[in-house]
């Protein structure tokens, strides 16, 4: 049974300076309460791990809580640049970033050997691209058929936070909409927490739903409206207009800054 | 009462238009946001009813009727057939080969057709960061047929990437001014169509290298008054 | 699009002597239908893949289908043996029958694999056993820390079959309850079919359903009640009589024969 | 009005009820069919109501009402907490060790606490064949806690192993005559406790190998009238 507590509690006693940390959810139910808890409570050194950055990690970078980024596609959405995460990797600002990437392909397959307790996943990819000789890849044989695959290393993850519709008393959490690659993040990390738009008496079924029993995580903190501006389908939309203000917002780093602070780090829950 | 008559194609609505008339028969497609998505939208609208849009968010078979700006819009997973995890997406649907045409975009692309969407200038210090690979190395590799489209100029078409990400070996590129294919001996990407009214002489400067032409350059066919104006509600909803 | 026929033509259409096949379905939605119209039309000669081969597959090797048996689990669960496996192993009545196992879990990444359409997959097991001299198995290194893990290959099936509760009219598929192994089997294998207890105007999504697109099948067949003496959760229920009684009929190869003609030879559907 | 004194407690009903004891403090437990899921579902009952129900069909949580025959029964899916695929539970759940205990059975064990359930004879020409692995190979690996459950005679308790299907490595063997714990220092299966009536001489011949026995064998305490009485009322229902 998970413990049901706060979300500034939760991330006091889940998340330390130099963590290895995955913020997962893919468009869909980003956890942007938490990161922002993470932002207030002033964590750096984190290796950031999410296969889309987004604006969160853009959010998180720019306020310094990253040393490292391990990802796989770091755009806007449909908009396009990230402009804190370009001007970290380009520019050392506010910090120099260590990046380690790779395809989509190959971060769901790390995530899935982590959930599995596994050291690597095996895949085909890569071959022939210049990713090859800038990440952590290796070819592997296939003993039976000669075939040369190729193998990529579990995500050695101390924290994953992901964000979910509800839970239950006992911390049981359902989530349902695009799934992700949040239940791997939760089993393979050493600690887990779910925020979530709401604690319900009894989970009701929902058709497509992930359901994670609550003795595999750590810690449930309601967070109401916790993935805006993306979306918790079903209860919350996406704030189309947002991702594209941000655009902007997020070009100069004093408005930046300004904005962050205007809004994330005054703008802390009670 | 006499209607205005429509303002004529833009080079962008032609591209669009073309991409989507390469789904006519197809059995699913493979597609990220922007221009590919409008084009698979507006494919599924007109000519093929049938045809499976998947997003790489996990969602096969959806039926967005606007145009996503993100591929985790909530509309997708509602209309979708089936949604699944990332993981399971590309080891059981995109690796196996389950979907037959991948559309993918790039900021680079060189005369066969290799796509660079990671850096310009170096990898340790680059000029322009790019959002990386995402899920087009894997794509490009489990989908039989790869269609890139892509603005045609010559930071665009260059004689050489400045990062390789993903093997393409795309069977067309369509561009804004016209398409490109692949030389059945060399495999290099030869402009074989232009759109109307485009020279090949602006083509070859749009284009970073010494760019071959086909013996019989065709023209396309313009935008239909309904593919026109399909394409115009379709941005407009 | 799958095409939606009757079962006689889609076992004739998919199924050859010779072919591997699998039919599917862990305890829970077990095609019983499908494999008495295979029985029916006589195949011979066929390798017979399932986790668990079950009263089913026990059947089916009574009746001289196959030659090859691939599996993890040859019990009649909860009851004790499966007399006709046993006596094929044993005796060789009424063949000879080649073997070939794996534990569950090698048999579920085999089946995971096939439906990755890789060569093979890679996991933690079978090291120590006598199952490791015995079967397609091997070591295999992790590049990154070195650990000795194991390969399985994947499983090459030339036809997969298993039961659904729905499906539309498209022939996309839907089922719910235990999900086995039934969406790898179908995505692994060259050719599908897959039997359902009734087809509907409009697939109702359900919590816990696994959800097969009808293009990713090639034939779907209405068979109502086409699980029993296993079931298909909501509609049938387990026969657990059946499964004790079969203990006894199916002791005896006569009485077995017996009641074979008399309920599947003879009880062929119109 | 006077009730019947129930009967005394079976060998069986004991063996179960020491089995079921072992879980008062567990948070989850891996179990198959017959003996160990009835001392699972007792004692979820009987002691621990938030104890966890894993069986390897896929079920995380299940809460039976009654004993199933099957481990695939429609009662264990209606009930659980979660209902997942085979490779996701041997993957995600069973290897990295979420499950704590694994209740396991087989036709032979030896004196390390290793197990036979592939054949009795030669592997190509055998006597007997059994059911074959199922999951136990990677389900005693994963988990952390290994319980073995079986009936004590001299053909399975063996000094020989006719195949080794399973390397088990067990805390404890529960037998329907007594329990056996691995020495601390040998690491081989050594009688510790006794059942009530149970002579260590019984024991010892019921074994097929020099058995060790513990300096200070205990004695089980009898099931109480509470636990009897939940263990027949659950096997009636």
């Amino acid at each position: 049974m998970s413990d049901i507590t706060t979300l500034s509690e939760a991330v006091e006693e889940l998340v330390h300076d130099g963590d290895t940390l995955a913020l997962e959810g893919f468009t869909h139910l980003i956890p942007f309460a938490a990161g922002h808890e993470v932002i207030r409570q002033g964590h750096i050194e984190l290796t950031l791990v999410r296969m889309t950055p987004d604006l969160l990690y853009d959010q998180m970078i720019g306020m310094g809580c990253a040393s490292g980024l391990v990802f796989s596609y770091g755009g806007n959405p449909g908009v396009g640049s990230l402009h804190r995460f370009r001007d970290a990797i380009e520019n050392g600002w506010p910090s120099a970033l260590e990046v380690e990437e790779h395809s989509h392909a190959g971060m769901a397959n790390r995530y899935a050997a982590s959930a599995a307790g596994l050291p690597m996943a095996v895949m085909r990819g890569y071959v022939g691209t210049d990713l090859m000789a800038h990440t952590q890849v290796e070819e592997i044989e296939c003993p039976f058929t000669g075939e040369k695959l190729v193998a990529v290393p579990a995500l050695d993850l101390d924290v994953a936070i992901v964000h979910a519709q509800e839970a239950d008393r006992e911390g049981n959490v359902q989530l349902w909409g695009i799934p992700g690659v949040q239940k791997e993040a939760v089993l393979g990390a050493r600690r887990s927490l779910v925020t979530v738009e709401r604690i319900v008496e009894r989970l009701e079924p929902r058709p497509g739903a992930v359901v994670i029993p609550g003795w595999a995580v750590d810690a449930v903190v309601e967070a109401p409206a916790g993935s805006l501006p993306s979306y918790s389908l079903g209860i919350t939309e996406r704030d189309n207009d947002f991702y594209r203000a941000w655009d902007k917002l997020s070009r100069d780093r004093d408005e930046f800054r300004a904005w962050m602070d205007e809004h994330v780090i005054e703008g802390a829950p009670a | 009462m006499a209607t205005e008559a429509p303002a004529a194609a833009t080079a962008a609505e032609i591209q669009t238009v073309v991409a989507a008339r390469l789904l006519r028969a197809a059995r699913s497609v493979f597609i990220g946001v922007g221009r590919p998505s409008t084009a698979a939208i507006l494919a599924r609208e007109l000519y093929n009813p049938d045809l499976v849009l998947v997003y790489e968010s996990g969602t096969i078979g959806a039926k967005p009727r606007r145009i996503p700006l993100s591929i985790g819009d909530g509309e997708l997973a509602e209309t979708a057939e089936a949604v699944v995890s990332v993981p399971e997406m590309f080891n059981y649907w995109i690796g196996p080969g389950r979907i037959q045409v991948a559309f993918l975009g790039a900021a680079q692309v060189d005369r066969l057709g290799n796509l660079n969407s990671t850096v310009i200038g170096d990898y340790e210090h680059p000029k322009t960061r790019l959002p990386g690979a995402g899920g087009a190395p894997e794509i490009a590799l489990g989908c039989p047929e790869v269609i890139v489209i892509a603005p045609h100029d010559a930071r665009t078409f260059v004689e050489r990437l400045d990062f390789l990400t993903t093997v393409a070996a795309p069977s067309a590129v369509i561009t804004d001014l016209g398409v490109l294919e692949p030389d059945p001996e060399t495999k290099e990407m030869t402009l074989t169509r232009l759109h109307p009214g485009v020279e090949v002489g602006t083509v070859r400067e749009a284009t970073g290298w010494d760019l071959a032409v086909a013996d019989a350059v065709t023209t396309t066919e313009d935008p239909s008054a309904e593919e026109l104006a399909a394409l115009r509600e379709l941005i407009a909803r």
